[in-house]
């Protein structure tokens, strides 16, 4: 088997927890993952506000440290490099976020976010090769570099300006991208293409995206595996054809079936839930995180944590009804 | 209101007179030579000059405690502001500076509150009525008018008025706080206070109108982002009346920074209101405070300033322990 | 779901025009749109952002601010234009006629005031004075019907989750009984879950006022779910409307066309999709049909006249020269076949490939 | 010591989008911003009487500002064009001379103090923890002491000789001001998603402070500046007034207070205090034009109201 690219072994943070503050519950427990050299793939973490997958984007980017756990990356933790480790782990783990106007300083002309990248990572000091490189870049996103460069971020639009920062992260050739809802505020006209963007990546270039989100429909789209988090916990993981579209875990079903279909026809799904359960702050802390809100909560839900049961062969549900 | 809240919001207030205390007793001391031991000299000298000199200086001496080392002096000095001791003054021995403040303070204190709310509450009214879309052209120019005296400051319009108010067109008494040969024991009657007011007119009207512009300023400036919330949206929707949505919906919200800055301007407030009651001759604390620059009376000048700076804290820990009250939000998060 | 068409209309607006007013010139942000909203009818409105969706809305409720103004047209509310209202009689008929829930509910309610004096006032200023028991009873009442606890009244806003905070909106959009519900991207800042339960009670609480709603979602799939008839703005204009399933099915308008196909769905994995290039700049906007250079069937003619609405069925109206004009497309067609066959599958009644359920 | 100066500020009332400068380019702003009659009134107000003091020193003999250069309580006249004062100083080389030393004043404590609130603001805010804690709390305590008072105390210990020495005491209080607008804008900009992204392009904390955030900070460390500049003279001309500055340096202050210690009021001498206090007053209101325009800059919402 091949050597692993990016391992996330037993990772959980809690936040807060200083001298005299009690530590909150964690918003991220026990969280493992791996990519692996030469298997280029798509993983989607998906949850609702609070259920820890940007607390995994910003530990997996190294922003902010485990409370416990470890990412290794290339077999090395990312928290113990060395300078040149660094560099390599900076230059081939890249992001895209959300807010695709935030992430310009309004200060610069858009150029700013390629030289920069280009001056720091050393990627060439010729002008004519940074423009080369710039251009290159801009075409795999399919931007024209000329209607693009020498402006400032608000004469752009949401697209264009979410498409050059994956021109930007593409500049560094990374293995890996992690996107955190890189689409949500794009226009739903322009978000398959972005989408479209990433999967090509993938198959073209070998590049691996963790793609966090919480709109299931999109994640269905382009990924090849996914996480469901609840709670700071996976609820289920697996291939994401069964997840979708043969969910196992209660919570699964529920996010399954509160997906809206652009289809007249087909009707919503599930249980329609009241005011009080649809509260995410309803986190049991003592057992299964979802015992709160789960239809089918058992007595032995309320203390005892579940582990991942297989379901199907690809397929895992950390839930008591598959012991 | 959590009583972290009000634990956090005390130590604020032992903290200002703390620093400002402290920065009492060290000037003195960075003084090259020792201004006091050189005042001590130079009274020991003249001698004559105060009464009970002989004895004053010893006072000196052992308040200050000049021969101890520093941090015991330090300590000295802030056990006796404790207890509200400042010693004696030079000039008017053996009055202490407590007394000589006592006489003073009630008059600023007055003459303050009095100018700070009518300001405050004029700068604010006016500043949110500027940018609210019903006030007539009219009413906007008045106000533009008055924001554009934010920037004078206080003793330069007092001036101004002292000589075209009170001198040239002599509607105002220039001076004092009641009219001469008036005093205070021929009893506190309705025409004491009719002429207490009457002296305090101009004064007051030189902080007021200096200060309005700048209040004016902050709420427009707040106002303008509150009006573009969608909250105001939704209450013009709601088909609520003009003056309800301006007064419930828009100030309520843009007043809350403004009292925020309330704490912070005071201390501006304040050092131009001494100025301003030295060109009027009002007896306070500025007028104090000129009379012991001019004779050295450094323990009243310390007084005074002391003295003010413990008036300046109470009315902030006031003022915060008031907001939680304004702003629903407050116990659960600030800054 | 589709509910019988009554003779008269709640809502009628007939070519309504609101430009604002830039130092640069009028940007057309609603520019000569019509259609009608019937009784107890979910109308929605689909379209890219910046398309004119919630400058219509606020125009219904005349709550257009400066630079912007209403510069023609009609908004007949049961015959009568509310344009021509005194800005008095307009304030009496907002809330109490049409309400708003509006698009941002964390940030709609006053955050100093308690949830109960919020709905309080909008029930005191059009109802007069009721005595404080009754009011209390009252706005129990209305949160019950949002499946909120009666001690929701006492909390203010912070003290509410996002969900909540959106109920809270509908409890008060529904206080007064209006006609007419304007419902501004309800649900767009909750999550998945949530939403869907929102907009239930959302729909449950409309139904039993029997009142009439426009919906403007961010999110189609919930515009397809929810609403009756559907219309589709375009920088500011009104390029198709037609009963929800008709569009979905059958999308005329090529903008509706590629807008419905480009949406992610897990019925089925899409390769492509989207729409190529951008909305227009309104200032500078395209002549005539402003979709042509973003139109795969565009031709010249396009560009030379503007496209009348085009009524294919009777509550299926779309405007593009395709269906209104098909001839000029044909003699463009003689020099260029595939333009004809292009045409024809698009102007078709099948609907397009990408688009099928499995 | 002006808070009053200072624009509005705090993440809620400057909306992080086209805030900045930056949004149109550095020279194109500097253009636009010149179309702002606040802006160009203000800048031609200031210029014009520094420039007016500076010349004016070059051809007004400066030995009319000493004792007994002329009459006494002289009305203008040809020769003495805006009289002279009870110890025969020309008022009008006064004023002269007396101008460009108070603006130095200013520009020395609002030099530091900007200075030192940049450093300040921009460690507290981007660093945080304990470390901004400790200045926020400091500038806020010594923006509440009435530091005029303290100057006093200050300045009666220390009889200050020379201006530049009043400068450096001035420059102990005007550093909180501008920490506390710098400081809270920094705590904003830190929030935004370009930090982030800088990290992952390889700059370190420093390089982001420096290329990252310094610049969108432009607009406030003017605003924060202007503000130091206006309160440094305010409190000169303050201490002064009541007699605590230096009495033989011409400048403004010095003229006001031997106007008031010299009754000039009262004796009918207007040429005597009616230019200093004009010439304070045209100071006061330029930087007062500018720090307006300077708030629009910083808050596009009032420059969408001012049109």
């Amino acid at each position: 088997m091949a050597p692993p690219l990016l391992e996330i072994r037993d990772l959980t943070k809690r936040y807060g927890g200083g001298l005299f503050r009690q530590p909150s519950p964690p918003a991220l427990e026990n969280f493992s993952l791996r990519f692996v050299e030469g298997e280029a793939k798509i993983t989607t973490i998906a949850g609702e506000s609070g259920s820890g997958k940007t607390t995994l984007a910003n530990l997996s980017l190294d922003f902010i440290h485990p409370s416990s756990g470890q990412i290794l990356y290339r077999g090395q933790d990312i928290s113990e490099m060395s300078r040149r480790e660094r560099f390599v782990f900076r230059r081939e783990v890249q992001a895209i976020f959300q807010d695709p106007f935030g992430t310009y300083n309004p200060f610069y002309k858009v150029d700013a976010v390629f030289n920069t990248v280009i001056q720091k990572f050393k990627l060439t000091n010729e002008r004519s090769e940074r423009r080369r490189l710039t251009e290159e870049a801009m075409e795999v996103v399919g931007l024209r570099p000329n209607e693009i460069l020498g402006k400032y971020p608000h004469e752009l639009s949401g697209g264009q300006r979410q498409r050059i920062m994956v021109a930007r992260a593409f500049l560094l050739k990374p293995r890996i991208i992690v996107a955190d809802e890189p689409v949500s505020m794009i226009d739903a006209s322009l978000q398959m293409r972005i989408l479209e963007i990433f999967r090509n990546l993938k198959e073209e270039y070998g590049i691996s995206f963790l793609y966090i989100t919480h709109d299931l429909s999109t994640a269905y789209q382009i990924s090849d595996d996914i996480y469901i988090l609840y709670g700071g916990s996976v609820m289920e993981n697996g291939d994401i054809e069964g997840v979708i579209q043969n969910p196992h875990h209660p919570y699964t079903q529920l996010l399954v079936g509160s997906i809206t279909l652009p289809d007249p026809d087909v009707r919503w799904e599930g249980r329609s839930s009241s005011a009080a359960s649809e509260d995410t702050a309803a986190i049991n802390l003592n057992g299964c995180k979802f015992y709160h809100r789960c239809p089918h909560a058992m007595e032995r839900c309320a203390s005892g944590t579940p582990q991942d049961y297989s379901v199907t062969p690809s397929q895992t549900a950390s839930c008591f009804l598959f012991e | 209101m959590s009583l972290t809240y009000i634990l956090r919001r005390l130590g604020i207030f032992f903290l200002i007179l703390w620093v400002a205390s402290t920065l009492n007793f060290v000037i003195p001391r960075l003084a090259p030579g020792d201004p006091i031991a050189a005042l001590i000299g130079e009274m020991e000298e003249q001698g004559a000059t105060v009464e009970n000199s002989a004895e004053l200086i010893n006072l000196f001496r052992e308040r200050f405690g000049l021969d101890d080392p520093l941090p015991i002096q330090y300590l000295k000095y802030m056990a006796a502001l404790a207890r509200f001791d400042l010693g004696y003054s030079i000039r008017f021995f053996p009055a202490t500076v407590s007394q000589i403040v006592a006489a003073a303070l009630p008059y600023t204190i007055g003459l303050l509150t009095a100018t700070s709310l009518i300001t405050f509450v004029l700068g604010i009214l006016a500043g949110a009525l500027l940018v609210w879309h019903s006030t007539p052209q009219f009413g906007r120019a008045v106000i533009t008018f008055f924001m554009m005296l934010a920037p004078i400051p206080y003793y330069l319009l007092a001036i101004i008025f002292v000589s075209v108010l009170a001198f040239s067109l002599g509607w105002f008494p220039y001076s004092g706080v009641v009219s001469v040969g008036r005093l205070a024991e021929e009893g506190f009657d309705f025409g004491y206070i009719v002429d207490l007011v009457y002296h305090s007119l101009l004064p007051a009207f030189s902080i007021i109108i200096a200060g309005v512009g700048g209040w004016v300023l902050g709420m427009r400036g707040m106002m303008v982002t509150v009006l573009g919330e969608d909250y105001l949206t939704l209450a013009e929707a709601k088909g609520l009346k003009d003056r309800r949505i301006f007064l419930r919906y828009a100030m309520r919200n843009a007043i809350l920074p403004q009292f925020t800055a309330l704490a912070i301007t005071l201390g501006y407030v304040v050092s131009g209101a001494t100025i301003v009651e030295l060109i009027f001759s009002y007896p306070g604390m500025g007028l104090r405070l000129f009379e012991a620059i001019n004779s050295n009376d450094f323990p009243v000048i310390q007084g005074i300033t002391f003295f003010l700076v413990v008036s300046i804290a109470v009315a902030i820990l006031i003022i915060d322990l008031i907001y939680p009250w304004l702003d629903p939000r407050i116990t659960y998060s600030r800054k | 779901m589709t509910v019988a068409i009554e003779s008269a209309p709640l809502l009628q607006i007939e070519n309504l025009r609101v430009y604002y007013w830039t130092q640069a010139g009028p940007v057309k942000a609603v520019d000569d749109i019509s259609f009608t909203i019937n009784p107890k009818e979910r109308f929605g409105f689909i379209g890219e952002s910046g398309c004119g969706k919630t400058t219509t809305i606020m125009a219904i409720l005349r709550l257009i601010k400066r630079p912007g103004r209403i510069e023609g047209g009609k908004i007949l509310l049961k015959g009568s234009d509310i344009l021509t209202l005194s800005d008095e009689e307009m304030r009496q008929s907002r809330w109490s006629r049409i309400s708003l829930i509006p698009q941002g509910a964390m940030n709609s309610l006053n955050p100093v005031m308690r949830v109960q004096d919020q709905i309080a006032d909008a029930i005191v200023t059009h109802r007069g004075a009721v005595p404080i028991r009754e009011l209390r009873e009252r706005i129990g009442d209305l949160l019950e019907t949002v499946q909120l606890s009666a001690e929701v009244a006492d909390m203010y806003p912070h003290e509410l989750s996002g969900g909540m905070k959106q109920r809270v909106c509908i409890a008060m959009a529904t206080a007064l009984e209006p006609e007419l519900i304007i419902a501004d991207e309800p649900t767009s800042a909750l999550d998945v879950v949530v939403q869907k339960a929102v907009m239930e009670t959302l729909i449950g609480v409309q139904e039993r006022l029997n009142a009439s709603m426009i919906l403007i979602g961010h999110d189609m799939g919930m515009t397809a779910q929810v609403a009756d008839r559907v219309g589709v703005m375009y920088a500011g204009k009104l390029v198709e409307v037609a009963g929800t399933r008709e569009l979905f099915r059958q999308p005329q308008h090529p903008y509706s066309q590629a807008l419905i196909s480009s949406l992610p769905s897990i019925r089925e994995k899409k390769r492509g999709g989207g729409i190529p290039g951008l909305p227009p700049f309104l200032l500078n906007p395209p002549q005539n049909c402003l979709f042509h250079p973003r139109c795969p069937h565009a031709v010249a003619f396009c560009q030379e006249t503007p496209p009348p609405m085009h009524r294919i069925r009777t509550s299926h109206m779309a405007a593009c020269h395709l269906l209104s004009a098909p001839e000029q497309f044909d003699s463009a067609g003689e020099s260029d076949g595939g333009v004809l066959g292009a045409t024809k599958a698009a102007a078709g009644a099948e609907a397009p490939s990408g688009h099928q359920t499995r | 010591m002006t808070t009053a100066f200072m624009p509005e500020t705090g993440p809620e009332t400057a909306p992080a989008e086209e805030s900045s400068i930056g949004t149109r380019g550095l020279r194109a702003s500097v253009r636009y911003w010149l179309g702002n009659w606040k802006l160009s009134l203000g800048l031609a107000m200031i210029i014009g009487l520094t420039g007016f003091s500076i010349f004016g020193s070059y051809i007004v003999d400066f030995d009319l500002t000493k004792v007994a250069a002329g009459d006494f309580n002289a009305r203008p006249s040809e020769k003495y064009l805006l009289g002279t004062d009870n110890v025969g100083r020309d008022v009008w080389a006064l004023i002269i001379h007396g101008i460009h030393p108070s603006l130095k004043v200013g520009l020395i404590a609002g030099v530091l103090g900007t200075a030192v609130g940049v450093v300040l603001g921009v460690v507290g805010g981007y660093y945080g923890g304990s470390t901004d804690a400790v200045i926020s709390t400091m500038a806020d305590i010594f923006l509440t002491i009435p530091s005029l008072l303290i100057l006093v105390v200050l300045a009666s210990y220390i009889r200050t000789t020379t201006l530049e020495f009043t400068a450096l005491v001035i420059a102990i209080f005007a550093w909180a001001g501008p920490t506390r607008l710098i400081r809270s804008q920094t705590l904003s900009l830190r929030e935004r998603a370009f930090v982030p992204l800088a990290k992952l392009s390889g700059q370190s904390d420093f390089e982001i402070a420096i290329k990252q955030i310094l610049p969108n900070l432009l607009p406030y460390i003017m605003a924060g500046f202007v503000g130091a500049v206006s309160g440094a003279i305010l409190a000169l001309v303050g201490i002064q007034i009541l007699g605590l500055g230096p009495l033989f340096t011409p400048n403004l202050g010095m003229i006001l207070q031997a106007a008031y210690e010299g009754a000039a009021i009262f004796r009918g001498m207007w040429w005597w205090w009616v230019p200093p206090t004009a010439a304070l007053m045209i100071i006061f209101i330029s930087l007062f034009l500018i720090s307006l325009a300077l708030d629009e800059l910083a808050n596009p919402r009032l420059r969408e109201r001012a049109k």
